[in-house]
């Protein structure tokens, strides 16, 4: 069982794309999805911290102090990007005038459900802008591995962590599966190369909805 | 009108035990490391700070955390500070935790006289527990009530002499919103020109909220994660 | 009984502006009141459409479209002035950030209420800013003539009109006299010259307080 | 991203009859001029239109009332307009008039997704009637509903090609808050530039906001009240 590269999981999300999209990414494998935008399409990147559109990294040498996304990373701006305050870009978010922004998880739920943010007893580092961001953007996308690092799986028939938003998640990718909420409820939508559907089954706590032929991702 | 004070110190001279303080930046970018300087060697303790996040260890809020200045932290994020979290779970140190938007709004709320807003953030979340509730057009939002603070201290990047400022970059991030939300604003800039100067369509804080402006200096801008690309 | 005029009414409302005050001043009277600012204060005029730091009328040719004031009067802008939204502006106001404001009415009454923008029966045209300006300024200046074209008190024991605002009047300057309110209520501090107490208590309805002897206005 | 349209009139070609329009300006300043004539031509009726004020009898949203496209108007201030005046008290429009500081509020609120909020504005006057209040740190508030519309049209000074937006001078006013709180916001402007021209310090609408830009033509730019000094 070949489970898919960080790489490949934002590869695949690329493909979530749309052209004139506006997208927030999340801190980690969401980050790396904008190495992999479509050349035919064109989308730009928010950052809650007061940027709309974000550049490639800055060469060596040419990182402002001045400008970060909400990771604190340095980062470069595109020709069109505007500047404002964080109030703005939160009424921007909690508007819903972002299309799409993807999101890690500790834990998903089968109606829904995301927990991203805390683990009982484990220092609290805080939620940041991720509830803000499930709770206000028109799409959210999370992307996480299928199963934790014991072996169990991440995607739950019920979250038991804190939560960060209720029935806030439209489609789930993980380095087994692409999975999307439905009026019916969590479907099976595509699963990685090499990977059948019944390990995805097995490594998955919640109840999935599986129709006909799944076939397999493609980048 | 002419704001200018002299230094850091005297601006802050008010400034006294146990006050609600706002404090601007994002992770280390667009902090008043001057004023945190000054706050440091008054030694003001018991200080309730208002801002995204702690500082790192050695830098920005967390030279007030090493000094056990600060009693009690309203943040979005603390991840970066490690004395913070020893300090939390010792005891120490009093954290309440808001979603970075609903912080935004708080503030902003603040400074405009607004009462407390309705905002889905958090809802079905422990962010709601305790609080208000109601449906809207058919959805559920939580009531949030407004941040004020005795003080607040921001970074500018170029203010004129009647408190007018302009920020750089995502150095803008809370500075904004916390000089509405002050009774008192103090605003450190990398430089001061005279009226005039600023274009009236450009200005981001008005001067009216501005009460006393001092020039930064030796500004270290530290840069918390340097990412680059290969060329 | 020679009652003040206009100008007089503006240039004693002038004597109550403190260096370094923002201040909104209304449409009509209030607005002549910037004809008289001392010359060794400064001040610093707001427009609620979204202005701070209104200069002079502009020199014939001169104007603008662009740039008007709340009472939609060609206007200028002084150095330090700069532009903001409606929301800006109404944020600023309701915030309690402007020092004073000063607004005509057609009645206020012992209790402090205003009423400035609604007669019954009539057209309505509509409060514009000024219930948002007497809810939000710290302190609320009312100028009026002390008695309508019908010769009867607009200083009344309880308004009759719809009101503008509860409890929210600080000071009314009139042709006749000056008032302000107290927590005792509402006190006499000045008169015009030439008009006599006894004057000014037979064209007032409201209860007044008046202690010792009154002085004449100074300009 | 390319949002320019050759016309007005193909800007708004799927606004139809009954739909709630959010139109910028404050008196004639800032005002559509174009979207509104093209508003005129297409004929549309039964409009509900949010706006500060309601034109001149002869300029401004006062076209449309002339030719009956309005239903209702939901405005702070309507004095400027006696043909508006005598349509009310025909029964032939409906008004709901909001105090301008609340309006600019609610719109904002639409645009930003907060589901209502406080406001100390109107306590105790004929504007509170019906509304839910709340006593808030000893003060007492009106919950204000936020306000939408299916399209906002709007004037800004220079545009780029991403829909980005400056405005001149006072003519700002409404138009920011309203490019937020349409479904889809379409905006006319004086001059349309490439991206990487307008300063992204000095944006006040980001592109995000704004579906459809069009270059207009002929502005008028009437004024209402000449006022000059003496030399």
């Amino acid at each position: 069982m070949t489970l898919l590269t960080r790489e490949q999981m934002a590869q695949r999300i690329a493909r979530e794309l749309e052209d004139g999209f506006y997208v927030n990414l999340g801190i980690g494998i969401p980050t790396l999805v904008a190495n992999y935008i479509p050349e035919n399409i064109s989308i730009v990147l928010q950052s809650e911290n007061g940027l709309l559109g974000i550049g490639p990294f800055p060469i060596d040498g040419q990182e402002d102090a001045d400008l970060i996304n909400a990771g604190k990373q340095t980062i470069t701006t595109i020709p069109e990007a505007s500047f404002f305050s964080n109030a703005d870009s939160f009424a921007m978010i909690r508007g819903g005038h972002i299309d799409l922004t993807v999101l890690g998880a500790l834990e998903v739920d089968q109606e829904g459900n995301l927990a991203n943010w805390m683990i009982p007893g484990k220092m609290v580092k805080g939620m940041g802008g991720a509830m803000d961001l499930v709770a206000g953007t028109k799409r959210v996308i999370v992307c996480m591995q299928h199963k934790n690092k014991a072996g169990e799986s991440k995607i739950l028939k019920k979250c038991s962590l804190p939560l960060t938003g209720v029935k806030c998640v439209n489609k789930i990718v993980t380095d087994m599966a692409v999975l999307e909420f439905t009026k019916e409820g969590l479907k099976l939508l595509e699963k990685a190369p090499g990977i059948t559907v019944e390990e995805i089954k097995n490594s998955t706590e919640a109840d999935l909805i599986i129709e006909g032929e799944i076939p397999d991702m493609i980048f | 009108m002419n704001k200018i004070i002299k230094s850091a110190l005297e601006s802050i001279k008010d400034i006294k035990d146990g006050d609600t303080l706002m404090l601007g930046g994002f992770g280390l970018c667009g902090i008043p490391e001057n004023l945190i300087f000054a706050l440091r060697e008054k030694g003001i303790k018991n200080l309730t700070c208002i801002s995204n996040n702690a500082g790192v260890n050695d830098f920005g809020i967390g030279l007030l955390l090493q000094q056990k200045q600060v009693k009690k932290m309203i943040s979005s994020y603390v991840g970066e500070n490690d004395l913070f979290e020893r300090m939390v779970l010792s005891g120490e140190l009093e954290i309440e935790l808001v979603p970075q938007g609903t912080l935004a709004e708080r503030i902003r709320a603040g400074g405009a006289g607004i009462g407390g807003f309705y905002t889905p953030t958090g809802v079905g979340t422990i962010i709601a527990d305790g609080k208000e509730t109601k449906i809207i057009d058919g959805r559920e939002y939580i009531l949030e009530l407004p941040l004020k603070a005795d003080f607040s201290l921001i970074k500018g990047y170029i203010g004129d002499t009647s408190g007018n400022l302009v920020y750089r970059k995502t150095a803008r991030n809370f500075n904004p919103m916390m000089a509405t939300a002050g009774r008192i604003t103090i605003a450190e800039v990398e430089e001061i020109v005279e009226i005039g100067i600023l274009n009236p369509e450009e200005v981001i804080t008005p001067g009216i909220y501005v009460k006393r402006l001092i020039k930064g200096e030796h500004y270290q801008k530290r840069i918390e994660q340097k990412t680059v690309r290969k060329v």
